[in-house]
This record gives C-alpha cells, structure tokens and sequence, in this order.
C-alpha cells in the first residue's frame, strides 16, 4: 500500500497542524497553510505569519464511512467545514460528539488529536481537530 | 489557421482487467485503429494519472511508444488528474495547430483494480491540497458530500433532484457494449444504496475501473494522404483552472473553471450551445452532473434536476448527456476518461454508436475535469 | 512561423529543502520571475515527477497556477522521467507556435528528500520497465554500471576515462552559487569512493535533491508589450523516444534518441554543431556524458574521455559542457532538472553567468534524458 | 513508504515470473514479458505464446550494494545481463556464486528463488533468477 505519511512531511507542517500557524497576505488577507513568497489570490509579496484563532463556527459536515489508508481505525468519523471569524475555511475532523448535536452555526474550539495511524509502519500523526465548544468566550 | 481533425478511435470495455498489464491494455486498444492506414505518427500524447503509484511506472512516454511499434517517435505523459485524458488531447490539439505534427495519437489508460480498497478510498485526494484536506482523513468523495448538502440546501431541494442522475446514466449504458455497469437502476436503488457520506450513497459515485482509449488526430493538410473511414473535426478545445479547495472560491456550486472552458471552446468552434446536441459531462460524483450543466449554462441555478426530470437531458430532449452512461455507469478509469469521452463523441458524429446513437447530432461536446472542477477541458466536435 | 523567446528565468538552489513543500518552492521561484512585467500568462506547463508518490499531490497543474495568483489560467503537468523539465519546455514551445498561446510559464518543480533512502534508489527505476527490470531488483543504477563496464570493455579504456567528468563538473560547481555541491573533488577521490554497483562510484551519480526552476515563454508577437531585461531566442526544440530496455536496442552503447533529438533541434534552428559553444547534458551517471557526447558527434565512439581528458569539453576547448556542474554537482531534481538546463543556458546568453560564464557563447544547447535514454529532448537557444 | 510489490500483479505475470512464459512475434522474432495484440518492434499481429529456454549466457554483471525498499534483506545481490540461444536478453538476479565466478560467457541456468520481501506486509515474491549451470546440455 502507499506511504501516507512521511516524518519529514510531518515535521515541515508542524506549526500548521498543531496551532494553525498559517502565513496571511498582508494585502488582501488570504491565508496560506504553507510557508510562501508570493499571495495566492493577489501575488502581493507582503506575507506575514498569523495564527487561526482557536475557535470556528461549523458551516457544513458529513461523515467518512469508507475510510482511506491509514484511518481504518477512525472510521466512521465525523468531518467538517469550518469557517473563522476572518472568513478563513477549512475542513477538519469533528470530535468528541455524534453527529446528531452538529448543526449549521455550531462553535467549536480546536483541539490537538491522533488524526491517524499508518498501520504498517506504526507511525501516529497528530494535528488539530475541532469539537463543540466547551470553554467560554470566543 | 489549419483545422484538426479526429480520423480514427478505439476504446476497450472498462472493467477489472486483472490479466493485464498497461503494455496489453495498450496494445490491444491501438489494434483497435488497424482502419487507420498508413501508420505515421508525428507525435504520441499518454494519458495516466496513478501508474506511478500503483504500476511502478513512470516515463509512461516511452514505454507506450515502443509498446505499441513506435519507439523513436516523440511520446509525453501528461497528467490533471481526472482530466488527464481531456488534457492529453488539448496537448495533441496544439501539436498539430504548431505545425510542428502532422498526426497525433493519443492513448489515455489507468488500471485502477490493482489499488487495495483504502488505497482507493485514498487515491481521489491527490486531486485535491493534500496537505490541506487528505491529511485529515477528508475524502474527496467527503468533499463532494458536502457540496451536495450545500447544493439541496441552499435551493431547498429533495435529494431525487441530485440522484436521479445515476439512474439516467445506468439506463444509458444498459445500451452501452463498452460501458463498465450495464444494469439498469432505480431511484430507489440509488437511494437505498450505502452511505458513502451522507447524503451521498454509493450508487452516486464511482468504482476503479481499468480502461484504455486512444484516438488519432491529423491536421487538414495531412488528411488526404490518410486512409480513414469517416472523420470528425475538432473544431474548438480549451482549457481552464479554478481554486483548488472547492470552499474557497467565491461560490463553492459554481465550477467556474468549467464555465470558462467551455464557452472558450465553443467560441474557438464557432458554435452557440445550442447547437449541441451530444455532450460528456464529468459525473465523478452525482452531484457535478447538477454543477457542471447549471455552470455551463444548461439550466438554472438549482433547476437541473427539474430539467432532467422533464426530459432535457435525455433522447429526445434538448441535449443528450452521456450517452454512453458517463463516469457513472460507462466507467471512470481516471486518466483515460477523457479519452473515452471524445471517442464516444466521434462514434456518435459519425453515426457508429450502435443503441446509443442520438440522431442527428452534427456537433458536440465534452467537459472534463480534475478534482472537483479545480482544472476543467472542453473539446467541441463538428461532423466532418 | 512566429519565433519563441525566453524573457525571464529563475531558479532555487539545489538542496534538501526539509522546511518547504512543493507550494513554498514554487512561490519562491516565481517571486525570482518579477523582473519581468505586466505578469500576463495565457499558459503554464509544471514538470514533476514523483509528487505523487512523495508528496501524495497530482494534479500539478491547478496546484501550481493557484499557488502563484493565477487561478483560472490552463496548467497541466507533464511527467518524462528525468526529462520532465524539458518535456514541459517542449509543450510551452509548442503551445506558442500553435498561436493559442503568447506567453507561457514553464515551471520544474521536485521534491525527492522526502524519500527514504531506499525509495531514492528504487525510485529511478520507475523510468526503466518495472516489470522487467525493477522487479528483478535491478537499480537503475545498476543498468548504468553494465553500460560502463561494457563500455570500458569494448573500447579498451582504464576508468579514468569516464569518472574524470564527475571532476570537471564539481569544479564548474565550485563557482556556481545555486549548486548544490560547490566543493572541488579529484580523480581519486571519485575513483575511492564507495562503489554503488561496480564499477560505479557514489561520485559517479546524483543525491536526492529539492529544487525549483521557472522560466516565461513569449511569441515574437507579444515580445513588444513585455517588460524584461534581455531575451534568449528559443530556436529549436525537439525529442525522440528509443527502446526502453537499453540492452534490447542495437547498440546499447548509442543513444539514439539524443541524436534524433539534437539534430533535429539544431537543424530547426539553423545552426551546426559547431556554432554551440554552451551545452546541458545529462550526466545523472557519469558514464551518460560519454555516450550523450558520442552520440550527438561531439566526439568519436569511444574517444570522449581523451577528449576531455584534452580540454575539449571545458572553458577554452570546443564547447563548455555543464558549465555550472550539471546533473552530478548543480543536482538533479529530477523533473526541474530540464528547467536548470535552460534557465543556465539563458543566463549565458544573456552574460549573467558570473564566475561560471562562458566567454563570446552566442548560441547555447541542451539534452536532457529519461531513464537511460528511453527518451530524450534537445533545446537549441540563440542569443536574443 | 511505497509499495513495490501487489497480489494482483504478482498474479499477472505469474507465468513469466516463474517460467518465462513470453508472448513472441511470429513475423519479426521479438519476445514480450506481457500479453499482447501488436508487436512493440514490427507492429505484426502474428504474435504466440512462447516459453524462453532455462539455459543461458551472461552478457555482463554488476552487484546491487544500496538496495532499493524490499530487497534490504538481500543486499549485496549480483544481477545480470543474459542472452538466450534466440538473442533475447534479461537482467535478473545472479545466485548460488560468487562474482568471481562469472565472466561474460558463463553458462546459467533458470531456477525459481524468493526474489524479494516486502518489510512491511510481509509479502514475499518469487521468481526466476539464473545461477551457473549445474545440471547437463543446453
Ligand atoms: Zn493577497
Ligand atoms: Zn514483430
């Protein structure tokens, strides 16, 4: 079966997958999850590190029923669209919740979880996952 | 400015071809162009999106130029992923208006059946931002999922209105000799198939296939030198990209990218969409078949299923989509779609597809895309 | 026939790039492109090889166009192996004599350190037949070291003569500040380094390398509406493919391909041999540089080593090969590689060479190969 | 990591793996390793199944000393390039000697040997290598 994941692959997206460090145009506000020179939407220059907030309003959600390599053990499991505050979306696994308490509009906060595991090499990989929000305020 | 024009295709049944290698898939669909004489290629485009991955092989060029006689000829592989098939005959296309070929073979063809399941609930992401979207476990079969929710919602619709589209589709290809599924369904069926994401189900999606198509195009001034049957003019092609995370374009329901491609291409032809009366559309999933004729401008927002529901789509309608079953129930072997897409159009145009002939058809046309719509193709074909 | 230029070209250095993906090495190499302005693109072409496999990203083509602003222009990806940057160049070219296209980005880009150490050496042969020869646990390198052996065999040569070329390209490095091995080796060191598969040396082949190149095509039509330094006519493209197995062809010791190719190109751009004073060539083995100089007539069978041996290849001799370390010291990021090619012609051309320039080189060529020689594309350029 | 070797192609080229079962050209002489329609040398149709003989010549060899992902656990491995009576010619593994042992010329014999393991699902995958003949006649 193929390689999902790759420990240098891993390591170079760290900051975006447990914080969601993400590096924001400074012109017109896009948001990139890679390191860039150059702004997707408008090719200003003028980059910027940022950080997502930690908190999001879920858009949309479904589940994965037929799982891909190396979440075999997850499935079914709960996914999301989710929008912050900025307008910035993205989609990411939804948990600790059945997905009778989602709705269009629910908060959620981020959370740092196992996203997957690649069976034959054993390697676990972690990253940020959202669930409904718990803790006060956003 | 020369005209192309298409002289010969050949397309094999899609199925799970577990005797055979890519080399035989090649092999025998090239036999398949023996009317097509004399045998002189200028150049060879290959279409393949996963043999890297799941055949060990790369260089696809060379290996189908000497696989199929023509080692020495200049060969490429191209790849955008579902459109790759599209994406090598808009590359042919430009070959010959260069002037720098004459006659172009291209060959699209994906052996999906040698990936394990998970690999092929995996294998559609490498369309989509890997690092953005695979790594979550998010599929792209997820993706469309919540395209379709986002879709019934916001036009407030019953599900029917998105899946009725796969029962036009098997009944197609009930006719179809080449087509991968040739069982009838219903709408019950479809609706009571599994959930692959909700409110996705199973019979709206598609199933690794293995195919190979190929076709040969020639410049107007090489015609007369080629012994053909009929031929078919490709008289308009172009191509378009759009944002890649379907969220994050302006309208995730509009495939923009297609919008743009298509009126290109019809606009390259010098024909108005109307006159259209055959066309492949790209129905990876059910739902595209909505996207892709509301943004090429077929029906209104939201209003295709009501069209397709009247008729409009099918014989006798304003225009034929997938005559031959689509992605759907024809197959969808990845980097050969394109390729079947077109030849099915040429068999229609030169009046040799058999139970699935739409009469009278003089023109059409052909959407293709990669992901879900990030990269679009369209081709335009004229009786010749 | 309208003429091709290059208006601008950039390139990263060669390195392991742990900290960046394939989106961070594009967006830095197109940023190296903003000399040139307005920033009208009708076309791009991306050259990769193993993304797929090492980054788990197809579709190239969307992924690249948005990555750099561009989000609906037409991209695809083209895949020849180690010649996939010069593939794509080819496409670009072409697109641009078809007249539906005035400029063109062309774009390699590769990751290979997210390899294990294993992969990198299975991964070559990915470009010979796998299931022939990779199954069978024969390494591309492998295949190489039996063309060497025969090679010294048949012409009765001490070794020497074809691991000197390692030499000379890791001095040409030296002054090459995107290189990635900028240190000086000798004969010796070549020659004790640990044998990958005799006689092969680890000096005699290439390391996984990250790299990016990009340069922009224009037509002579819409050269008077760019702003941009200076040009580089792209006078004449052209490849061929050969028998993948290199010992079912002939002669195992021709690269027949390359002959094709460059006579070819030369002849499209109306020069001669001679007229070359810069030349790429492919040297992913050291063996490579003897049989591409033999094969494309620069030197007698068998006699490129004396040749070097006599300065014919370097600064002051005949024509300078590799004048910034090629394959073996620059690197080989495989599918970017062609990209290298040409964006260091087109800094000789335009006398931005620094340490590395060639004096009085009016005109400049390049040969670049898959595996060994199952395809191969030539690129002549004149100074603009 | 990748995955090099999978059941259902093992399965395909079962009968040339294990006995060099080809598929020849009647016209021009020339051998494929898979099924086909059309000569890949003359283009003929005339093509018939064939079987190479168990006998043949070394050309020239090297040794593998970097393995590639699934041959780890037999580096350093010899292969080789061989010629059958007819001229067709294969690399494939060298076994049961020595380098020293073979110069070009040297008589070999097929036989069918576990070709390589993949680590992680444990699949092995055999196949023919040649070793020096042992047994008599050609
Ligand atoms: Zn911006
Ligand atoms: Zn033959």
């Amino acid at each position: 079966m193929h390689a999902v994941f790759r420990p240098p692959v891993n390591w170079r997206h760290r900051r975006f997958r447990y914080k969601l460090v993400v590096w924001r145009c400074l012109n017109c506000g896009a948001v990139h999850h890679y390191a860039t020179s150059i702004c997707r939407r408008c090719r200003s220059n003028r980059i910027d590190e940022d950080k997502l907030p930690d908190r999001a309003r879920l858009i949309t959600y479904t589940v994965v029923k037929n799982p891909p390599i190396a979440f075999e053990k997850q499935a079914p499991y709960i996914v999301g669209l989710v929008e912050f505050e900025d307008g910035t979306k993205l989609v990411a696994g939804i948990t600790d919740c059945d997905p009778e308490e989602l709705k269009p509009g629910t908060e959620l906060e981020r959370v740092v979880r196992k996203i997957a595991e690649d069976g034959e090499s054993g390697l676990i990989v972690y990253g940020y996952k959202f669930r409904p929000a718990i803790t006060r305020g956003r | 400015m020369r005209k192309v024009y298409i002289v010969g295709a050949s397309l094999l049944k899609v199925d799970e071809q577990w005797g055979h290698s890519i080399d035989s898939l090649v092999s025998q669909v090239v036999d398949g162009l023996a009317e097509v004489r004399p045998w002189k290629i200028d150049s060879i485009y290959v279409a393949n999106a996963l043999g890297e991955i799941l055949q060990n092989q790369a260089n696809l060029g060379a290996i189908v130029a000497e696989d199929i006689g023509l080692a020495g000829v200049p060969a490429l592989r191209v790849e955008a992923g579902g459109a790759s098939g599209a994406a090598a005959l808009v590359s042919g296309y430009q070959a010959i208006l260069s002037g720098l070929a004459d006659t172009v073979l291209v060959i699209g063809v994906e052996k999906l059946s040698d990936a394990t399941p998970e690999e092929a609930v995996f294998l559609p992401s490498l369309s989509e931002r890997y690092d953005l979207v695979g790594f979550q476990g998010v599929t792209e079969s997820a993706l469309a999922a919540m395209m379709y929710r986002m879709y019934l919602e916001r036009y407030e619709l019953p599900q029917e209105m998105v899946a009725q589209f796969p029962v036009i589709m098997h009944e197609h290809a009930s006719r179809a000799p080449h087509a991968q599924y040739q069982f009838k369904t219903t709408l019950d069926n479809v609706l009571s198939s599994p959930v692959v994401s909700p409110p996705l189900r199973r019979l709206e999606t598609t199933a690794p296939a293995d195919g190979a198509a190929a076709l040969i195009l020639s410049s107007s001034d090489a015609l007369p030198t080629i012994q053909h049957e009929q031929v078919v003019e490709l008289a308009g092609a172009a191509s378009s990209t759009d944002i890649v995370f379907p969220f994050d374009r302006e309208d995730p329901l509009k495939l923009s990218a297609a919008t743009r491609a298509f009126f290109e291409a019809l606009a390259r032809a010098g024909l108005s969409r109307e006159q259209v009366k055959v066309l492949e559309i790209h129905d990876s999933y059910s739902i595209l078949a909505n996207l892709i004729l509301e943004s090429i401008g077929y029906s209104e927002e939201g209003a295709s299923g009501v069209d397709a529901k009247n008729g409009m789509f099918d014989y006798g309608g304003k225009v034929v989509i997938n005559a031959f079953g689509g992605l759907k129930a024809r197959g969808h072997p990845l980097g050969a779609t394109g390729v079947y897409q077109a030849a099915e159009i040429f068999l229609q145009l030169t009046g040799r597809a058999g139970a699935c002939q739409v009469d009278g058809a003089k023109y059409g046309a052909m959407i293709s895309l990669s992901g879900l719509g990030s990269a679009a193709y369209a081709l335009v074909m004229k009786e010749g």
